[in-house]
């Protein structure tokens, strides 16, 4: 059983897609898609306790090995991202029965679940696996999946915004099918470990280099990296309101994930960030994200776009930490993405129990609405500090890192550049509580009442997460510190 | 119960007590005696922890260790002890006064009011006993979000613009001054732990020390050194209380506070005088108190001209840590407490005012002496202390003041010092004066009568005032305390 | 010889795309569009890839070019002149990648080179061990469905996340509240049933259309074909027969309701095939363990997941083409 | 080397084309068109690379010796499933988009976005005003 575990860690959610959406209850739907996410979450401790002292599990699908068969293969840098999707995704979805209420009829909503548990499932396989070709695979099924969730958005400019996002997200994937052609062309492999361990030979192709480039910026556009973060803002802010959570929380942290494995395991760092450079065209690509994003993010009147500009900044300084390559860099990175899925969710979701009552983000209809809505404004409060980065909370440690990043590059007015953007964040983050708890409630929103228990329970589960990862971090930083190490000890 | 669970409480204690205000019902008085418990309870955990720090322990305690090398932890030595002292004790009068004072003037939101200066206490015990740079910078922030709503108590426009004022400088100057100085150390050091001699001796040379420390004084906007001091005189919008709070009890005593911190645990004075790093904050400082005082004198408004007198007086203290020296640095810790007894006492009688005659402008408040006798009296008291004339408190810091910036020979500074005491007798004492030598505006009123504020405002400024007097008799046993300060390492 | 048709082909190729991108009519560009795959699919096949020239022609030029034309009824067949300044950008964009790729070229393993990495590292052991391992002797199907079967797993799930995605946005006979609606009055009349020699050949083409999708899904494992060209020949015989006689009386034969049905089941066989060999101790898609003998076991799982693949394929194909024909109606 | 490379410069040259129609078009189907061609195109790539000179298709008969690369044709059967499957819910939008805007000319569709964005910003500031 206990060796299993890695299939049945994406068999959960995978097998229950089809049967979701079979069923023409929706309430059966929601039941089946929290059960087999959050049985998922359990596996994905499990897995994590398994691979804590720096094991690996591999898991030969096919019974085939590597490199002619597929291989799973789980340390501790995925088991992370594993208990990132799968415990994020759980709470969301726990979430979503109540947003989705009266709101679409019930065999609409067991399809819409379906597509949650395909998404999740295939982030979980592209996390899971160690194949090139096969990253490529659940990456589209992802994608797919997240087009329609956000089409499916109450505004007609959900449509527009899905459809940009499937043009621009299948140009990236069909550039990263090219890289990775690219790299069979070369290493007639397709495993990831037998790529990093053959390609060393070939660092003077330029095949390979243009494998490295059309890699970059087809995961780029998946991450939304600043400058090819287009299609995020709006995407995020049409997407249906408890939507915008699950994909801020997983779908971009994954592509993350997705970059890192590539450019630090297949590539290598000596390849993609010395021989070719590639800091030095991402440090001021991110820095440029982190100043205009957050910049843009201040002159929104709509909370929801607000966040989505944030999130883009914020995405930034995972990149930032990662090209700063060295070991307080890449921990902030790789914390900062647990962190940060972890706080956006929350607030996305919070916002989206908001949303529920007063059907509006705007932020004139939200006014006054941390008397009426006490405990939801607390935990978007809580949380909202936790995104800028206050001590004690989560987003702390990761920031704390990343400056203490810069500072170990030398780099004293990049440092000084970060906490101005901290400042930013301040502004903007400032400006819907200020507006929450300052501003008497409009007339016509007099009698809102406090979100549904099962949209607040979550919200402030993230909330509390975030003052818990803000004091306890041996799982976020310490393990990220650790694989931190293990790269920058290699090279 | 040990020392350290005793710190704990020191920040549980107002928290709690905060917590059981918002859960009662809307009685006036079960709030009001809640309050006064919680206050009382809180002076004397602080005062229990006396026995140990006397004898030369440093009681502490690790809430958590987030980043390795860097933890939440709590800690008391001499000076935390002192400040602690001086805002747990100074709480109970202004709770006090603030019952007097919010009942008299039938403010509304008092449980929230109440509430935020709960808050804004444990943010302050949290301020003095923190064990290290880092969490003191969570206080420090704690306490500013805790006052904001304080501040725009009275939710007009007003309020609004003084509160986004208020808000604006301490965050921008803390996230983006002391939070980037902070980290700067800590790359430098790898630790953030205040150590008696400093932990930047080793790593840094004369130039960055300089540069760190200006970061430093200029990112604790709340020592209100010029060009950020607009916030304090835009706060004087908030209720009286709420102003004795920000310059007697915590704000700006936490400010100077932390940069006496900072000089002695982070830098070390032998740093400072080593190196010179001192000298920008020094001239910056020295500037501050001549120029504020000057400022003064030329507002009408008693609570605008008091809060530039706040501005001059809180530069003696910084002045005083950049002397970097025992005698300065004595003289720097005397000014926090002994400032803190007299504009408190100025404060609580410009509430009295306020209470009981609805005046603001110091040209309006002739011949009040003799319709309130009590408050002008205390006022005039105050006011010696805050000059620093003898037999009041205020005289023995300027005293250490003066013999520090000697023992330094900082000449212009002496001078300055001696102007600036001009000064303030030329700013506040013509108050008093006016009250008591000029004839009020409309004789015709009749006989003057005896008409002053709520009994619950004039007994904690009676109280203050004495307070500063007594002090000057304790001068002695504070400067022994204050002594106990380890200024530099202990040689093993 | 075979050089000489490719680069024919290619050129071909080349021309088509050139027209496509000057066109203003879109109707012509999408017919096009399905020339171009059939031409690719020639290229496939001189390129030994016969499986993907299968595929390609079934997909690239029959059904996709069929979804196109059902969404061109919708919004309209012709486009609108693009402005200038449209034009730079993408130009500059397009040039400096394709400098990028051409500056690639040169380090390139010569086209049909036979020491070419790609051939010499993981492909040999498929090429030389899988009748023994695996059985069936074309290697693409056992490298399809056993050694990468995985992949082809998700291979279904992006068919199934499809189905699921435009079901969910349009939704074939669930439109407006979740009754099948009634036949347009003039159906008989719009339909191309009038058309006497459409129908006679198509009444003659769709039987065997249909047993030669059976064909395609049970020969997989000696000739060219398998689980997924086959469900699509077996959805463009349902088309055909939609197209003909008018989506309603095709969704009479394959009711909506019921054939939503299909994409999970199959979706379902394919996985639970791993799941029973899992149960058996094997790994997860370890065909193997699932009867006594493994070259057997391999044998069965093969037809049985080509069969989900089949099913799923056919039904979300079929499925997809009602959607978005109802929509038109 | 012309004849070593020719088929992969093809590829360039058509791959360039799908994606120039993709980003210069501004009608929504033909942006779909441009990117099945990109696609296909990355097809033909992987194609040529899994071709041997004198193989044949990789089906194990006796008398055959040399075979061409079984792989990339696997990979390629995945991708042609995934670009159908990419047209399939791309041309779904399409027509919600057509539902809802009438239109599926980008530029229009921008403009009426602007406009909407543009009322709600005016909605915005007269909210604000009121208070």
């Amino acid at each position: 059983m206990i060796e299993q575990l890695p299939a049945i860690q994406l068999l959960l959610t995978l097998l229950a897609a089809p049967i979701c959406s079979m069923l023409r209850n929706g309430d059966h739907a929601w039941r089946l898609a929290t059960a087999a996410t959050w049985l998922s979450t359990v596996v994905a401790i499990m897995l994590l306790i398994q691979v804590w002292d720096g094991g690996v599990i591999s898991y030969q699908m096919g019974g085939w090995p590597p490199p002619w068969g597929i291989e799973v293969r789980i340390d501790e840098l995925n088991a992370l991202v594993l208990l990132l999707v799968t415990l994020f995704g759980s709470l969301v979805i726990t979430a979503l029965r109540e947003s989705l209420r009266g709101v679409m009829r019930h065999q609409r909503q067991s399809l819409y679940y379906t597509t949650f548990l395909l998404c999740f499932a295939a982030l979980i396989g592209i996390t899971i696996t160690a194949d090139a070709f096969n990253v490529f695979v659940f990456l589209e099924v992802s994608s797919l999946s997240t087009y329609a969730l956000i089409a499916r958005g109450r505004d007609r400019r959900a449509l527009t915004a899905s459809f940009r996002y499937l043009i621009m997200g299948t140009i990236g994937a069909t550039f990263i099918l090219i890289a990775i052609g690219f790299l069979y062309m070369v290493t007639g492999t397709l495993n990831m470990q037998d790529l990093s361990e053959r390609l060393p030979a070939h660092w003077d192709n330029r095949v390979i280099q243009a494998s490295l480039a059309f890699f970059t910026v087809g995961i780029a556009l998946k991450v939304a990296v600043f400058p090819l973060h287009y299609w995020l803002p709006n995407a995020y802010t049409y997407a249906p309101k408890a939507t915008t959570a699950f994909l801020a929380a997983t779908a971009t942290k994954v592509s993350l994930y997705v970059m890192i494995r590539f450019l630090f395991d297949v590539y290598g760092i000596e390849f993609a960030f010395e021989k070719m450079q590639l800091s030095t065209i991402l440090v001021p690509l991110s820095i440029a994200g982190i100043l205009i994003a957050s910049l843009v993010a201040i002159f929104q009147n709509d909370a929801k776009r607000l966040l989505a500009w944030s999130s883009v900044a914020q995405l930034s300084y995972m990149v930032l930490g990662l090209a700063l390559l060295n070991a307080s860099g890449i921990t902030a990175a790789i914390s900062h993405m647990f962190n940060h899925a972890m706080m956006k969710a929350g607030l996305f979701l919070a916002l989206a129990a908001m949303i529920y009552r007063v059907n509006s983000s705007k932020l004139h209809d939200l006014a006054g609405i941390g008397r009426t809505m006490p405990l939801t404004t607390g935990a978007f409060a809580v949380m909202g500090v936790g995104l800028i980065g206050v001590p004690m909370t989560a987003g702390f440690v990761s920031k704390w890192y990343l400056i203490s990043g810069t500072l170990d590059k030398g780099w004293l007015p990049l440092a000084a550049l970060l906490i101005v953007s901290s400042l930013m964040a301040v502004v903007y983050i400032g400006k819907i509580i200020d507006v929450a708890y300052f501003k008497p409630a409009p007339p016509q929103h007099a009698d809102v009442r406090e979100a549904p228990l099962s949209m607040l329970i979550p919200c402030w589960i993230f909330a509390l997460l975030t003052i818990y990862f803000g004091l306890d971090t041996r799982i976020t930083a310490g393990l990220a510190g650790r694989v931190a190490q293990s790269y920058l000890g290699v090279s | 119960m040990t020392d350290s669970t005793l710190l704990l409480l020191a920040l549980l204690v107002p928290l709690a007590g905060g917590l059981l205000l918002t859960l009662q019902s809307n009685s006036p008085n079960t709030r009001d005696v809640i309050s006064l418990v919680t206050a009382t309870l809180l002076f004397l955990i602080v005062l229990s922890l006396y026995p140990a720090v006397l004898s030369g322990d440093t009681p502490s305690i690790v809430l958590a260790e987030p980043i390795k090398g860097l933890s939440f932890s709590l800690e008391a030595e001499p000076l935390g002890l002192l400040f602690a002292t001086i805002a747990s004790g100074l709480w109970i009068l202004t709770t006090l006064y603030g019952m007097g004072y919010m009942r008299g003037n039938n403010e509304t939101n008092q449980t929230r009011f109440f509430f935020c200066f709960a808050i804004s206490i444990s943010a302050a015990m949290g301020i003095a006993f923190a064990g290290n740079l880092m969490t003191l910078f969570v206080f420090y922030e704690m306490l500013t979000l805790a006052t904001y709503p304080l501040v725009t108590h009275k939710g007009n426009e007003d309020a609004r613009r003084g509160g986004r004022i208020y808000l604006g400088i301490l965050m921008f100057t803390s996230i983006g001054f002391l939070l980037f100085a902070t980290l700067w150390t800590f790359n430098l050091a790898g630790t953030l732990d205040f150590q008696p001699g400093g932990i930047l001796r080793e790593h840094v040379g004369p130039g960055t020390a300089m540069i760190l420390l200006t970061l430093f004084a200029f990112g604790t906007g709340k020592a209100a050194l010029m060009p950020f001091h607009r916030w304090l005189p835009a706060a004087m919008v908030a209720p009286t209380p709420v102003s004795a709070l920000l310059h007697a009890v915590a704000v700006v005593k936490a400010g100077v506070f932390t940069i006496l911190k900072i000089t002695i645990y982070i830098f070390g004075i032998d740093l400072i005088a080593d190196t010179g790093a001192g000298t920008i904050v020094m001239w910056v400082a020295t500037f501050t108190l001549v120029v504020a005082s000057i400022v003064a004198l030329t507002k009408d408004n008693l609570k605008a001209r008091l809060a530039y007198s706040t501005v001059g007086q809180l530069s003696y203290v910084i002045v005083g840590a950049m002397l970097a020296n025992a005698a300065g640095i004595i003289g720097a810790t005397m000014q926090i407490a002994m400032h803190a007894m007299g504009k408190i006492t100025l404060f609580f009688c410009a509430g009295a005012i306020y209470v009981a005659t609805h005046k603001t402008e110091i040209s309006d408040m002739r011949g009040l002496g003799y319709r309130m006798p009590f408050t002008f009296a205390a006022f005039f008291i105050g006011s010696l202390s805050i000059i620093g004339l003898p037999p009041l408190g205020g005289s023995w810091a300027k005293w250490h003041l003066l013999m520090g910036s000697i023992e330094a020979t900082q000449w212009i500074i002496v001078a300055a010092l001696l102007v600036s005491s001009l000064l303030n007798i030329a700013y506040l004492i013509p108050v008093a004066a006016r009250a008591f030598y000029m004839a009020p505006d409309s004789p015709d009123k009749g006989p003057t009568t005896i008409a002053e504020a709520p009994l619950l405002c004039v007994v904690p400024l009676c109280i203050t005032a004495a307070g500063s007097v007594l002090l000057f008799f304790f001068g002695d046993s504070l400067n022994q305390l204050i002594s106990l300060i380890p200024l530099r390492a202990t040689q093993p | 010889m075979e050089f000489l048709i490719n680069s024919l082909l290619l050129l071909m190729l080349v021309a088509t795309v050139f027209a496509i991108v000057r066109l203003k009519r879109l109707m012509i560009g999408v017919m096009l569009m399905g020339f171009f795959s059939l031409l690719s699919a020639n290229i496939f096949m001189v390129l030994d890839a016969v499986d993907v020239a299968f595929t390609e022609a079934a997909v690239g030029a029959g059904v996709s070019t069929i979804f196109f034309l059902a969404a061109l009824a919708i919004v309209g067949r012709t486009s609108k002149p693009q402005n200038a300044t449209r034009t730079f950008v993408p130009l500059a964009a397009v040039i400096i990648t394709g400098a990028l790729l051409v500056y690639a070229s040169f380090d390139m393993p010569y086209f049909g080179s036979h020491d070419a990495p790609a051939h010499n590292h993981v492909v040999p052991r498929y090429l030389n061990d899988s009748p023994n391992e695996v059985g069936p002797p074309n290697i693409v199907t056992s490298v399809l469905a056993s050694y990468r079967g995985y992949d082809t797993l998700g291979e279904v799930g992006v068919v199934f996340t499809a189905f699921i995605g435009v079901f969910l946005l349009l939704g074939a006979g669930t439109r407006k509240s979740g009754v099948e609606r009634p036949a347009p009055p003039n159906v008989q009349a719009e339909s191309m049933r009038q058309k006497v020699v459409l129908r006679e050949v198509s009444d003659l083409l769709i039987a065997p259309v249909l047993i030669f999708a059976l064909y395609v899904q049970w020969h997989g494992d000696f000739g060219p074909g398998g689980g997924f060209q086959a469900g699509v020949i077996f959805a463009s015989g349902v088309i055909l027969y939609a197209l003909i006689y008018g989506i309603v009386p095709a969704q009479k034969v394959f009711p909506p309701r019921k054939l939503a049905y299909f994409p999970g089941i199959g979706f379902l066989l394919y996985a639970l095939v791993g799941v029973v060999s899992m149960m058996r101790g094997g790994n997860f898609l370890d065909y193997g363990v699932l009867v006594h003998d493994p070259l057997h076991g391999q044998h069965y799982g093969i037809l049985i997941i080509e069969l989900g693949v089949g099913i799923t394929v056919a039904a979300v194909m079929i499925n997809i083409f009602f959607s978005l024909s109802e929509r038109s109606l | 080397m012309i004849a070593g490379l020719f088929n992969y410069w093809i590829v360039i040259v058509l791959m360039m084309a799908g994606l120039y129609i993709v980003m210069s078009s501004g009608h929504l189907v033909k942006k779909i068109v441009g990117l099945n061609i990109f696609q296909t195109a990355v097809f033909i790539l992987f194609i040529s690379m899994g071709k041997i000179a004198g193989g044949t298709a990789p089906i194990i008969d006796s008398a055959i010796t040399l075979y061409s690369n079984p792989l990339t044709h696997v990979l390629i059967l995945t991708a042609i499933v995934v670009g159908v499957a990419t047209t399939a819910l791309g041309l779904a939008i399409a027509v919600r988009i057509h539902e809802a805007y009438d239109t599926v000319e980008e530029d229009e569709i921008t403009a009426m976005d602007a406009q909407s964005l543009h009322e709600e910003n005016t909605a915005s500031l007269a909210a604000e005003s009121d208070k």
